[in-house]
C-alpha cells in the first residue's frame, strides 16, 4: 500500500499511525466492488463515436432536465427533510418507529412500485391526485414536478436517516449553551446544531442528491418519459439501452463524469471546511 | 457596589429531580450587585442549580425571578425558554462550540441578540484582549489548551452583559499567574456588574475573596450559609469546616465540658448546654515534645498521622483520640523535629476553642 | 419439424435448460414450462424473465443461456451478429398492435385519428423500442402525427399508465391488452395500418445443454406450443 | 399536533421544549411525502385474495432469497465498506476525492446500467470475469452470489458515505485515549470507534438493508430472474407486473411489511439501547 | 519511597511543533519511584508534553525512553504505539467513553490488556469504592457531576497499574473535603507506585505537597527547575514567583546595592554584583502608617492598591514605586485600618531579601 501516505490530517504533530493492514486490506476491496464495475463500464466506451453520441439535443435536455430536478429534489428534501429527521430524533409521540420504519418505504419498494404507489395516490384518478385536479387542474404525472415528486420520494429517505442518525449522536448540552446565549431555536438549529452535524448532513446531501440523479423507477412510472418535460438521464439512458449499447454506455459515462465532477467540487470548497 | 431590593435580584426556589436518585432543593436569593458563592461537594447539586436557573432544566415546583421577572414557575404554567432569560453562563466544561473560531464563539450571543456581525466581532476581540486571549481569535476551540478554553468561556459569558451571571468553576483551569489576574478582572468585573451573580467554586479563597456570601450545599440540600467570616469562623459541617480549613467537633456540652466522642474538651464558654459544634483553627493548636506547662486546659498526648509542608507553614494531622489537624511554623516544625508516626503533645486553649449550639439538621449530616 | 409431437421424442434428456424470454412472454411461457417439463421428466426448465435488452447483454456477457425468445428481431440480430446464436433464429409467433384504453374508455377514443388530440393524455412506447417503432409506423400509415405525453420504455410501463387511468390512450400488443384481464380496453387498429411484430428464438451458441435447448426451441414451434401461445393473443406464423 | 408529547427523551429534569411550529409543520409534510403513497399502496392490495396471492412457491421462494442475499449484501457492506469508510476519514493518499466519487457511482448510474458494468466487469466475457472464470469456473451471473454482488455494489455506497461522515465527526482523542490504556487498534476500532458513531452506523445499515431489499435492476441484468436461484421479491414483483398486477401489488406489500417488522424490532432491541 | 537508576525511569528530551505557532522543547528525566510536577502558565506546553510522552502526538526530534526501552526515537525511526507503552494517563478533559458505564470506562484498560470481563470489572469497582465512587459503576459519564468524572477518570489511569503515571491536572474538578482525601490517596498510591509519575498542576500546594522535584515550563521551554523549596525560595520567573507567592524583581547590583527600575534597595548580601534577582517574601515585608524606626533599610511610601482577605491573614498589594505584595496578620490588618487607595509605609529588612546571581534566560523572559 505505498501510495498511502501515512499521516492524518490537519494537525501536524498528530501521530502518524500505520493503519492496519487487514483494514486496509478489506478498505481496497471494498474499492474494488465500485471500481471493477466501473472500468468494466469504461472498456465499453465507444471512445472514438462519444463526441458524435453526445452532441444530441436528446442527450443536452436530458442533463439540463437531470440536473434541475435532482438538484430541486435535493432542495426539497432539505426543507422537509431535515425537518422530519429532526422530529424523529428530538420528539416522542406514539408510533414513531413506524414513521421511522415508514420513511425507509421508498429504499425498500422496487422504484417501479413505488412509482406506481405514487400514481395510486397523486395520479389522476389517485386518492389524492383526483381531488386535487379538479379543485385545481394540477397534474402531477408528466410533468416536471412529477420528476421532482418522484426524486424526492425516492432520494429523501437517505437525508433523513443520516440526519437523524448524527442528531442523536450529538451532545446536546452546546444547543443549551447555545440558548442561554440568547439564541432562538431556529438561530441553534442554524448556527450550532446543523454545522455541528456538518459531515453527516453533507453525507445525506451527498447520498440523496446522487440518488435524485440516478432514479430511474419511480420517475418513469410516475412521471412518464417526454425529452425536455420528463425525460432525464437514466430514461434516457434506459431507452438507449433497448437499442444501442453504445448509447447507453456513453450517457452513462456522461452521468458519472458530471455527478463526479459535482462531487469533487462542492468537496474541495466547501467539505474540506469542515 | 450597587445593591438594590431584592426584588429586582435572583430569587431561587424550587426543586427538582435527576435521575431516580439525586433531587435539588434550592433556596437562594441574591440581590442585584451582590456575589454569592455556591460551594460543596462534588455531586451536591451546584451544576444542577446552574442549569435550572439558566433554563435548561425543568423545575418541578418552586419559583425562580429575575429582576422582577418569573422566569419558572411551574404552578403558574410559566417557563421562560432560556434565550429569553438574560442569564450569562460559564459551564463547568466549557461547551464551546467546536466549529466555530474563538471570536465567532465569544461573539455568539451578541449576534444571537441582533449585533451585526463586525460588531459582535469587535466587541468580542475587545473582551478576548481583556482576558489576555489576544491572538487566539482565529483558533478553533480545539486547538486551545485548557486554560485558554475556559477563559474563551468566561469571555463567551461576560461579553452578552446578562443580567445575571452564572459562573460554574470559572477558574479552575487557570495557572496561577492567570488566575489571580482573572480573580482580578472578574472581581472588578462583578464590581462593575449591576446584577446578581452567581459563582461556584472548590476554591475557599477564591470564594471567600469574590463573594458576599457563601451558600453551602451538600446532597442536594443547603446546609449552611452566611458571610465568608461566618462561614469561616463557625462552619457547621464537616464540609465547611475543611473549606475554612479548620476542626468542626460534634459533642454534648455540659457546664463548659463538651463531650466528643469518649473525650472530654474543657471550653472556655459555660453557658451553652447540650449539642454543640466545637471549631478550633488549626493555629491555636501547639504542638509539643513534652507535657506543655501553664494555661492550656486541654492537652493530650497524640500520634502524627500526616505532615504537609505548606511552605512557610507545616501542618500536621494528628489521630485517636481525636484526629484534628494543626498548623505550625515551619521553624517550629523543624525545631521539634516531627516526623510522620512520631508521638507528640497537642495543646489547645479553652479560649481558643469555639463553641456554637448543634441544631438536628447540622449534627445529623 | 412442426407438427412433430415432441411427448415421445425427447424422453432421453436430462438436466437444466436455462430459458431467457422477454418479459411480454412471461404467462404464455410459464405454462410452455409446464407442458415441456411434463413431456421431458428428466428436465427442468429455468425461465429468466426480463427485458429483451437486458437479456441480449446478459447473453453477450457470456450468461450461460440456453435459449433466447425475444420480442422484437433487433436484440436477436445484435446477438446473432456477435456469434451467439447456434444455426439460425427462427420467428415463432407475430404480434399485432391495438390501441389500449381504460376500462370504459371514457375518453371515447375511436381510432388512430384520436392521437392528434392535443387534450388527450398519449402514451406511446419510446421510438427506439419495438412497440414504439411499430406504432409510429401504423400512426404514419394512418396519417396521423401523434400528440404525444409520454414514450414509455417498455409496453409494461405504458400499460400500467393506462390501467390506472392515466394516460387516454395508447399502442400496445394486443396480448397485452389480454393480458390485463379487462383493466384496460381493446380498439382494434384496421389491418391496412397494423404492423406485424416478430418474435424469434434461437438455441445459443453457447447453450450449456444444447439438446435440451433445441427441443425446448421444436416444442415451441410445435403444435402444442403454438396453441398454448395463441391462447394469450399471439399469432401463429401461418396464420 | 397535540399528539406530540412535548417532551425529549429519558433525562426527567431535561427541558421540555415546544418546537417550533413552521419546524412541525416541514417535518409534518416531509412525513406525507412517504405517508400519501404507501396509502395509495394500501388503497389498491386485493385484501380478499392476499391470503390465497401470498401463499404461492414463488413469493416464498422469492421472499427467502431476498432475506438471504439482502443481509448477506449488507454484512459483506460491512466487512469491506466500514474500512473503505474508515480509510476513507482517516488516510491521507492521492486520488482520495475520486476514490469518494467512485463510492457514489452505483447511486448515480441507473441500477440497470450498473448492472451492465457488472456483467462487463465480471461476466464471463468480463475483463475480470474472464480470466476468473477459466481459473476457477466460477460464474457470477445467474447464481445466488451474484445477486448478493448486485445488492452490494448498489447499497454499500449508503454503509460507506454515512460511516466515513460520522468518522470525521468524531473526536479522535477518545481513540487516543482508548490506546494509552493499551487497547490495540483493532480493540479500539471495535470497542470505542464503531460503538461510539453508533446511531450512524445503524442508520447506515438501515439504508443498505433496504437499498439491498429493495435493488431490482441492477440484480435483474446481472444476475438474471431464476425463481429460486436469482429471483428476489421485487424482481417476482416484476413478473408479478406482466401477469396479474394484484400479485404485484400484494408482493411489494409483503415487502413494505417484512422490511417494517424488522425495522421495528431491530430498533425496540437494540437501537433503543443506544 | 525506592528510587532506581535513571535509565530506569522516563527520559523525555524531544522537540515537537503544534500549528504554526507553538513550539515545545521538553528536556526531563524521572528516576522511577520519583514524581516531578510540571507546572507552566495556560498554553506552556504541559498538555502537550503528556501527548507526547503517552505516544498521542508525534515527537520531531530526540527521545523518549521509559524503563530502559526506548518510546520514541525519530532519528532510529522508533515509534512505539500508544498502546505498547504502559502508561497511565489522566487527561485534562477526563474523555470518559460516553457509551460506556463509569465500570466499563475504568475497566477499560484491564479488559483490553487482556484480563476478562468479570474479573476486570471487580478491580475497577474495587477502584471506584477506593476513589469514593461506589454506587455509580452504572452510570454513564454524561449522568456525572464534573467532580464525579474526574475521579473516574483517575480510577482509569490507575487500574492499569502502568509503568508511568501522567497526570493532567487531577485533581482540579474536586472539592476541598475530596481534593485533600484523593490528595492523601494519590500521595500514597504515588509513594507505591515504583515508576516515574509525572503530575500537572495549577495548584502550588499540589505540586509542593506531591513532588519530588517540580519543573516549570513556560511558552514551550522549561525555564526552571529543582525541588519544591529550590522553586519556592529562589523562584527566577515572575511565573515561578507568583507560584511560591513569593514577590520577585530583577535588578542590577553594585556592592550591596540593587538598582530595581529606577529604584534603589539595600541587600545584605554584598558579594554578588550585575545582574540579580531578588526575592521577598510577603510576610518579610511590614505595613506601617508612619515611618517606622529602627533597622529596617529598604522603606518607601507607596498606595494600598488590593486588599486580599484570606482569613487568618491578609494580602496587601502596593503600589508604586514598585508593586509589591506583602501578608500581614488579620488583626494587624484591622489594627493599621487598612484600605483600598489609602497611602502606607513599607518597610522591608535586607537580611529578609533573597539574592541570587540574574541569567540571561531567565531575565529576558
Ligand atoms: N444528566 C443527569 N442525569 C441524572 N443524574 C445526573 C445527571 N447529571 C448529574 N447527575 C447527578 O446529579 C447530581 C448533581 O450533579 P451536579 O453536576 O449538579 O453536581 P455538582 O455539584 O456540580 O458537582 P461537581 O462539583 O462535581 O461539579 C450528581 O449526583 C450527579 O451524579
Ligand atoms: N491541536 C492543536 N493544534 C495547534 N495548536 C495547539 C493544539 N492544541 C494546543 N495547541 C496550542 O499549543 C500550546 C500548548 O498547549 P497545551 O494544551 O499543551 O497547554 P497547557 O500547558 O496544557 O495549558 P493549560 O494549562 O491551559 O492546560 C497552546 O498555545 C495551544 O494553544
Ligand atoms: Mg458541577
Ligand atoms: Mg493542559
Amino acid at each position: 500500500m505505498g501510495f498511502i501516505a501515512l499521516t492524518t490530517e490537519r494537525r501536524e504533530a498528530e501521530r502518524a499511525r500505520r493503519p492496519p493492514v487487514l483494514l486496509v486490506v478489506l478498505g481496497v476491496l471494498g474499492l474494488a466492488v465500485f471500481a471493477v464495475p466501473f472500468i468494466g463500464l469504461l472498456s465499453r466506451v465507444p471512445w472514438t463515436d462519444l463526441p458524435e453520441l453526445l452532441s444530441s439535443d436528446l442527450v443536452t435536455d436530458a442533463l439540463r432536465l437531470s440536473m434541475v430536478t435532482s438538484l430541486t429534489a435535493t432542495l426539497v428534501a432539505v426543507l422537509i427533510g431535515v425537518p422530519l429527521a429532526w422530529i424523529l430524533a428530538r420528539l416522542e409521540f406514539p408510533g414513531r418507529s413506524l414513521v421511522r420504519g415508514l420513511v425507509t418505504l421508498p429504499l425498500v419498494l422496487p422504484p417501479v412500485v413505488g412509482g406506481a404507489a405514487l400514481l395510486f395516490a397523486l395520479g389522476r384518478r389517485g386518492l389524492i391526485g383526483e381531488p386535487l385536479n379538479q379543485a385545481t387542474g394540477l397534474l402531477l404525472p408528466f410533468s416536471t414536478s412529477g420528476v421532482v415528486l418522484a426524486n424526492t420520494f425516492v432520494a429523501m429517505p437517505f437525508l433523513v436517516i443520516t440526519v437523524e442518525g448524527a442528531l442523536r449522536n450529538l451532545d446536546r448540552r452546546y444547543e443549551g449553551a447555545a440558548s442561554s446565549l440568547g439564541a432562538g431555536q431556529w438561530t441553534v438549529l442554524r448556527r450550532i446544531t446543523l454545522p455541528m452535524i456538518g459531515p453527516s448532513l453533507v453525507a445525506g446531501l451527498v447520498l440523496t442528491w446522487a440518488r435524485a440523479l440516478g432514479e430511474f423507477g419511480a420517475t418513469i412510472t410516475f412521471a412518464g418519459n417526454l425529452q425536455g418535460r420528463t425525460q432525464t438521464l437514466p430514461l434516457a439512458v434506459f431507452v438507449a439501452l433497448e437499442s444501442d449499447r453504445d448509447v447507453a454506455v456513453a450517457l452513462s459515462l456522461v452521468m458519472v463524469v458530471v455527478s463526479l465532477a459535482v462531487l469533487v467540487a462542492l468537496r474541495e470548497r466547501w467539505w474540506k471546511a469542515l | 457596589m450597587v445593591e438594590g431590593p431584592l426584588g429586582e435580584g435572583l430569587e431561587a426556589r424550587f426543586e427538582l429531580h435527576r435521575g431516580d436518585e439525586f433531587r435539588l432543593e434550592l433556596d437562594l436569593a441574591i440581590p442585584p450587585g451582590r456575589t454569592v458563592a455556591l460551594l460543596g461537594p462534588n455531586g451536591a447539586g451546584k451544576s444542577t442549580a446552574v442549569a435550572a436557573i439558566a433554563g435548561l432544566l425543568q423545575i418541578e415546583s418552586g419559583r425562580i425571578g429575575l429582576a422582577g421577572v418569573t422566569l419558572d414557575d411551574p404552578g403558574a404554567g410559566i417557563n421562560l425558554p432560556p434565550e429569553s432569560r438574560k442569564v450569562g453562563v460559564v459551564f463547568q466544561d466549557y461547551l464551546l462550540f467546536p466549529h466555530l473560531t474563538v471570536a465567532e464563539n465569544v461573539a455568539f450571543g451578541l449576534r444571537s441578540r441582533g449585533m451585526s456581525r463586525s460588531n459582535s466581532l469587535a466587541r468580542a476581540a475587545d473582551w478576548l484582549t481583556r482576558l489576555d486571549l489576544a491572538g487566539l481569535e482565529k483558533r478553533k476551540p480545539a486547538l486551545l489548551s485548557g486554560g485558554q478554553a475556559q477563559r474563551v468561556a468566561l469571555a463567551r459569558a461576560l461579553v452578552t452583559e446578562p443580567d445575571l451571571l452564572l459562573l460554574d468553576e470559572p477558574l479552575s483551569a487557570l495557572d496561577v499567574t492567570t488566575r489571580s489576574e482573572m480573580r482580578r478582572v472578574l472581581d472588578r468585573h462583578l464590581k462593575e456588574f449591576p446584577g446578581p451573580r452567581l459563582v461556584i467554586t472548590h476554591d475557599p479563597v477564591e470564594a471567600f475573596l469574590l463573594a458576599d456570601e457563601v451558600h453551602i450545599i451538600e446532597k442536594g440540600v443547603v446546609t449552611q450559609w452566611g458571610t465568608p467570616d461566618e462561614i469561616r469562623l463557625r462552619p457547621r459541617t464537616p464540609y465547611a469546616a475543611d473549606l475554612a480549613g479548620s476542626n468542626l467537633l460534634f459533642g454534648r456540652a455540659t457546664a463548659g465540658l463538651a463531650q466528643v466522642g469518649s473525650h472530654h474538651i474543657h471550653l472556655a464558654e459555660h453557658g451553652i448546654d447540650g449539642d454543640v459544634l466545637l471549631t478550633i483553627r488549626p493555629s491555636a493548636i501547639s504542638l509539643h515534645r513534652r507535657p506543655p506547662e501553664g494555661s492550656p486546659r486541654n492537652m493530650w498526648e497524640t500520634t502524627i498521622e500526616l505532615i504537609e509542608d505548606l511552605g512557610e507553614r507545616t501542618r500536621v494531622r494528628t489521630g485517636a483520640p481525636l484526629p484534628l489537624t494543626a498548623e505550625v511554623t515551619a521553624e517550629a516544625s523543624t525545631a521539634l523535629g516531627l516526623a510522620e508516626g512520631e508521638s507528640v503533645w497537642l495543646a489547645i486553649k479553652a479560649t481558643e476553642i469555639g463553641v456554637e449550639p448543634g441544631d438536628g439538621r447540622t449534627s445529623s449530616s | 419439424s412442426v407438427g412433430v409431437d415432441a411427448s415421445t421424442s425427447a424422453t432421453d434428456l436430462q438436466g437444466e435448460v436455462l430459458v431467457s424470454a422477454a418479459a411480454s412472454l412471461t404467462d404464455a411461457f410459464g405454462e410452455i414450462e409446464s407442458a415441456f417439463e411434463e413431456a421431458n421428466a428428466g428436465v427442468e426448465v429455468i425461465l429468466n424473465l426480463g427485458a429483451s435488452s437486458a437479456l441480449r447483454e446478459q447473453i453477450l456477457e457470456g450468461a450461460p443461456t440456453d435459449v433466447f425468445a425475444s420480442a422484437d428481431t433487433s436484440n436477436m440480430d445484435q446477438v446473432a451478429e456477435a456469434g451467439e446464436v447456434a444455426g439460425q433464429a427462427e420467428i415463432f409467433v407475430t404480434n399485432l398492435l391495438q390501441i389500449a384504453v381504460p376500462a370504459g374508455n371514457e375518453a371515447g377514443v375511436t381510432g388512430l385519428d384520436d392521437f392528434a388530440h392535443e387534450d388527450l393524455l398519449i402514451g406511446l412506447c419510446a421510438e427506439d423500442v419495438p412497440c414504439g417503432e411499430f406504432g409510429r409506423q401504423a400512426l404514419a400509415g394512418a396519417g396521423v402525427t401523434p400528440a404525444i405525453d409520454t414514450n414509455e420504455p417498455d409496453v409494461r410501463a405504458l400499460l400500467t399508465k393506462i390501467e390506472a387511468g392515466e394516460l387516454d390512450a395508447g399502442i400496445t400488443y394486443v396480448t397485452d391488452v389480454l393480458s390485463t384481464e379487462g383493466t384496460v380496453d381493446g380498439i382494434d387498429i384496421p389491418a391496412e395500418d397494423n404492423v406485424v411484430a416478430e418474435y424469434p428464438i434461437a438455441v445459443l451458441a453457447g447453450a450449456p445443454n444444447p439438446d435440451a435447448a433445441a427441443s425446448f426451441v421444436e416444442f415451441v414451434l410445435s403444435d402444442q406450443g403454438q396453441a398454448i401461445l395463441t391462447g394469450y393473443g399471439f399469432h401463429r406464423l401461418d396464420d
